[in-house]
């Protein structure tokens, strides 16, 4: 029989793997662990399929599914420190994407991350390879100069939309223009977590925000920006596409296109960028499932999940303008 | 030093001067103007550098006017610009220059690029009447070869539209340079010369080796003496010129 | 009177909003006050902590290096300021997270499941009321209605979150008072 | 090798290429358009990379990224450019890294004009960004000490790891002099950086970084960089002296284009019966204060000029003390001072 291995202690009892479960296994418990969470265990054992969804949803790394005898394993790009993101933040996720990606591509002696202002400021704690910090809106900058200057390295950087769409937007257009050979990770949770939930270029309208107490006016503040439809304007970048991670499909589409992203690089195609339209509950006020299903009834349809761009086809997805 | 045998070889009323980015073009063109002055010319020298903000030949212009030589530039606030301004009166000279004897000086940006202003100015410029000279200094970095001289040449001529006929073999290390320099850069000067076929009109040096020259039985060659004008303000223009008031 | 209190936990366990309730406590009894947090970048599961200081006259420095007092909801937190705390002072530990005793022997000790009270008084967030409860308990600074009160002035546009969190501060003082 | 006649810019360029520097990343302003543009074409020719970036601080953090990978870089720029510049280096020393920065200083504040002016010499010895750092700043008075500082800052930014300016005036960059270059570095010569990302081959990943969000970490960050600018302080303290010698009339105090005036001024000034001498800082940062005392104590007048209002004679005065008369001449917005001018100057000084 199929068994759910939850590590207690990595857990923040965010509930995404309840609420994930096609066959209801999962229950919250009614102890906390070491940080004074609730974490999931088996309640319904027997129902469980070994689907793992769980597993793939977690976004703490804190829950591992025995198969048959065999437990999926951590990815090895990934440190053994647990992630500070709030609970249910899919920042969490999204690293653990990345690593596979790089365990995959077998890439992780040449690989080096750049991870700039932003939540994502300490990536260099969770990721077992080279990493550079950066300054605000810059990563795409020091990219260049790395991969410039090592050819041979696999560069990526981790950007938010502050980071990546407003304060980093010149860096953004001309490291792709440039046609870099980087490969550029965005996560969109159209707001600004870090600094505590102000507005965002791409915050949709309506949204509320710290910095637009009655939502965003695009009288005021403009449309959102759709960053992935803004670059596939460009001849020279090779692969844009965007995904999101709120439920298994998608994550695994998710996992496919930043593998891709990756394998473009590998291959000395230029500039691949994977846009993760993600969810941050805490900056949303809301507790993980409902942002999750937020983000799925208001920003995919603003922000339309696919491929926009791929070295083979060229531009392969139009969308509203 | 006699310049008349060398300047008498300029016998055509406009002279342009190109060449790589550095070459002396500047320097030379206000020697030029100096010495058909003394030859009692009407002498216009106009500043076409638009691609080089410092020490172009607009630093002197009291010298200029000191001596009856119209100096076209941009004036006031343009005058220190690094825009491109191409003046009207540029285009007005030249016109007037397809009907008069009077000696125009044309100083060029350096390369190609500064070369381009010449193209757009063609219809004015009677090939007849002009002569378009080539300054070469090989002590110039991308000017070291016989093959880069000649190709920056041909992309010179091709951006200016129209045919080099000339060159002033320029090698010098300013007043570092010796005898040896200049005879050893002019060997460069004439095999270009000879694979182009485009004469050597004569060989500009450094006017404190003039004597050291001549007392050396000469180059074998035409000489035009060059002093310097256009400095930087710890080194004192020749006797009887004005410090320029800065450098741009 | 002069007390400086530091209230340290994780991100999210509420530190920063009982150190302002003390700090408006302070204020309500007449007193100079200052509140001063300090925190990650991020917004939870860091450690954060803040300092309040309480006087009859100005305050001057508003941090603290040796707290008349200190909450502390988590182990890290302890191990921090557990031996800043002055002589006599107090010390209020939440042991639902927190597997050990306080080693000082000269400090007045307030040991309280924070979690467990909290999930019997209805919410598991308000633990950190149960800690504010037990501190006023231990220090007798006020008395608890007047903490009730301005509890509920601050959660006026959250009625319905007033009654469990009264609920936690009078648990959590009842146990400090031995009640 | 043989002479050649460069203009400042073409010789720094080619300096940094003799260094064993493979890449440069920059953006183009007045007057310092020949470096980029030299830079362009040569790279190319030796193997090296050119990037053109988008802006300044753009440029400044491609050079984080290519130093922090453990690759002799640099870029060039002025004035504004360099202003724009200063969030790259300050994360460039918070993470410890060597780059060289040239500055062919223009006129400001703001746009300013294009032409001389020393007025970065704060921005460029006090720190520049945010933060509590100092970089070696280099200043060159002829094209020769141009290329020679160059090389030198190469050296001195791997060896202390952190970055170097070359400061120089609009002159130094537009002036052409005939120029030797006296070595040439093989960049696979270069001793390995291990500290860099080269990719986490048989060893931990190394990290790049300036943030430190632990209090006691950072400052304690911070004192080992102020450690380490001690060191540069007590070992990298250059200048030159030309003409002192006992019982100076009038000790002149200049550095860059304007200590070559002064040179200028002092022959003339000798003709008219007067001693005077030169103290010339190659050295901005560390200042060479104590051998300036010395020098001073030889001398009458101390006079400073400089291409500003008024800034490194902050340090000379700092450095010679409360009691010891420092009298000043600038010229600024572009204006350039003649010898005549700083001969008129002493002499009133004497009277």
């Amino acid at each position: 029989m199929p068994a759910v291995i939850v590590e207690k202690d990595r857990c923040k009892g965010c509930t995404l793997c309840v609420n994930i479960c096609p066959e209801n296994v999962l229950a919250m418990s009614k102890e906390i662990n070491s940080k004074g969470y609730f974490f999931p265990f088996m309640q319904n054992p027997e129902a469980c399929t070994g689907c793992r969804h769980c597993a793939l949803i977690c976004p703490d790394v804190a829950i591992q599914v025995e198969v048959k005898g065999k437990v999926n394993q951590k990815p090895s790009a990934l440190t053994e420190k647990p992630f500070h993101y709030c609970p249910g933040c899919h920042h969490g996720i999204v690293h653990r994407l990345v690593a596979e990606a790089i365990d995959a591509l077998g890439i992780g002696e040449r690989a080096v991350g750049v991870a700039p202002v932003g939540c994502s400021v300490l990536a260099y704690d969770y990721f077992n390879v080279d990493m550079h910090e950066a300054s605000h809106g810059r990563a795409p900058a020091v990219a260049t100069g790395i991969k410039r200057g090592r050819p041979n390295l696999i560069v990526f950087t981790y950007q938010g939309d502050g980071d990546l769409a407003s304060i980093g937007i010149a860096e953004t257009i001309h490291a792709a223009n440039r046609g870099e050979k980087i490969t550029v990770i965005f996560i969109n949770n159209a707001i600004y977590g870090m600094t505590g939930g102000q507005m965002a270029p791409t915050t949709l309208v309506g949204q509320v925000a710290t910095t637009c107490p009655l939502g965003r006016d695009p009288n005021l503040a403009g449309y959102p920006i759709r960053v992935s439809e803004l670059l596939k304007e460009l001849k020279t970048p090779a692969y844009i596409a965007r995904v999101a991670v709120y439920d298994a499909k998608n994550i695994l589409q998710a996992k496919q296109a930043i593998k891709k992203a990756f394998d473009y690089q590998v291959k000395g195609i230029c500039y691949s960028f994977v846009e993760v339209l993600s969810a941050c509950p805490t900056g949303w006020g809301m507790n993980p499932p409902d942002a999750s299903k937020w983000l799925k009834e208001n920003m995919v349809p603003y922000y339309p999940l696919g491929e926009f761009k791929t070295p083979e086809k060229g531009v392969v997805k139009e969308t509203e303008r | 030093m006699d310049f008349v045998p060398s300047i008498n070889r300029l016998k055509k009323p406009v002279t342009i001067l190109v060449g790589h980015y550095g070459s002396g073009k500047t320097e030379i063109a206000v020697n030029i103007a100096f010495y058909f002055k003394q030859l009692n010319k009407e002498v216009t020298i106009v500043d076409l550098d638009l691609i080089k903000p410092y020490f172009r030949c607009r630093l002197i212009r009291e010298d200029f006017k000191a001596r009856v030589i119209r100096l076209v530039a941009p004036e006031g606030g343009a005058f220190y610009a690094d825009l491109p301004i191409l003046l009207p009166e540029a285009r007005g000279v030249l016109e007037k220059s397809l009907n008069s004897d009077e000696k125009i000086i044309l100083d060029v940006g350096g390369d190609d690029l500064g070369a381009r202003v010449l193209g757009s100015m063609n219809d004015v410029i009677s090939e007849s009447k002009t002569d378009l000279l080539f300054v070469l200094n090989h002590n110039r970095p991308f000017a070291e070869n016989v093959d880069s001289v000649i190709k920056k040449i041909r992309e010179v001529e091709g951006a200016a539209q129209m045919k080099i006929t000339g060159f002033i073999a320029n090698s010098h290390l300013m007043e570092q340079t010796s005898k040896d320099d200049v005879i050893s850069s002019l060997e460069i000067s004439k095999e270009v010369s000879k694979k182009t076929s485009i004469p050597i009109l004569f060989c500009a040096i450094i006017s404190q080796l003039g004597d050291e020259i001549t007392q050396n039985g000469g180059l074998q060659f035409p000489v035009l003496p060059i002093e310097r004008h256009i400095l930087p303000p710890f080194i004192a223009p020749p006797s009887g010129f004005k410090r320029p008031p800065s450098v741009v | 009177m002069y007390k400086e209190i530091i209230l340290a936990g994780f991100g999210g366990q509420g530190v920063l909003l009982i150190g302002k309730l003390l700090a408006k406590l302070g204020l309500e009894m007449g007193n100079e006050v200052t509140w001063m947090p300090a925190y990650g970048p991020e917004m939870r599961g860091g450690t954060c902590n803040c300092t309040v200081v309480i006087s009859d006259k100005p305050v001057g420095s508003p941090m603290s290096k040796h707290p008349h007092g200190l909450i502390a909801l988590n182990l890290p937190s302890l191990d921090k300021f557990e031996d800043f705390v002055r002589k006599d002072g107090v010390i209020v530990i939440n042991t639902s997270l927190i597997n050990r005793k306080v080693k000082r022997n000269d400090v007045k000790v307030v040991e309280v499941p924070a979690n467990e009270i909290a999930i019997e008084c209805g919410s598991a967030k308000a633990g950190n009321m149960v800690a504010l409860g037990a501190f006023i308990g231990a220090t007798g600074l006020s008395d608890l209605e007047m903490v009730k009160e301005i509890l509920s002035k601050s959660l006026a546009s959250k009625p319905q979150l007033i009654e469990v969190n009264h609920k936690a501060l009078t648990r959590g003082y009842e146990l400090a008072k031995g009640v | 090798m043989a002479k050649k006649l460069m203009k400042g810019c073409e010789a720094i360029g080619e300096a940094a290429i003799k260094a064993g520097c493979r890449l440069f990343f920059g953006y183009p302003i007045t007057p310092q358009n020949e470096i980029p543009e030299y830079m362009s074409a040569r790279l190319p020719q030796v193997g090296g990379v050119y990037v053109q970036a988008e802006s300044e601080v753009s440029a400044s953090n491609m050079l984080y990224g290519a130093a922090g990978a453990g690759c002799r870089c640099f870029t060039s720029s002025s004035s504004p450019g360099i202003s724009l510049m200063q969030e790259g280096i300050s994360y460039i020393a918070g993470a410890e890294l060597p780059v060289v920065f040239i500055n062919i200083m223009r006129g400001g504040p703001g746009l300013g004009g294009i032409l001389p002016s020393q007025s970065d010499y704060f921005q460029a010895t006090k720190g520049g960004g945010h933060g509590d750092y100092r970089c070696l700043v280099l200043a060159p008075s002829t094209v020769q000490e141009a290329a020679d500082l160059v090389q030198l800052a190469f050296d001195l930014a791997d060896k202390y790891r952190n970055p170097v300016y070359v400061l120089g005036d609009g002159l130094i960059g537009q002036m052409m002099e005939p120029v030797e270059f006296k070595r040439t570095v093989n960049p696979e010569d270069l001793p390995e950086k291990t500290w860099a990302s080269t990719g986490a081959k048989g060893r931990k990943p190394n990290i790049i970084n300036s943030l430190y969000l632990d209090p006691e970490d950072l400052e304690k960050h911070n004192w080992k960089l102020k450690k380490k600018y001690e060191e540069m302080e007590k070992n990298e303290k250059r200048w030159e002296e030309f003409n002192i010698e006992e019982n100076l009339d009038v000790l002149f105090v200049a550095y860059g284009t304007v200590a070559r005036i002064a040179k200028t001024a002092i022959e003339d000034l000798r003709s008219k019966g007067v001693t005077a001498g030169l103290f010339r800082p190659i050295t901005l940062y560390p200042f060479p204060g104590e051998a300036l005392y010395s020098v001073a104590q030889k001398s009458k007048k101390v006079l400073v000029s400089e291409l500003s209002t008024g800034q490194m004679i902050e340090d000379v005065r700092y450095h010679l003390g409360k009691d010891r008369e420092v009298a000043f001449y600038g010229r600024v917005g572009g204006m350039v001072m003649t010898p005549e001018e700083l001969v008129d100057e002493a002499l009133k000084l004497l009277k």
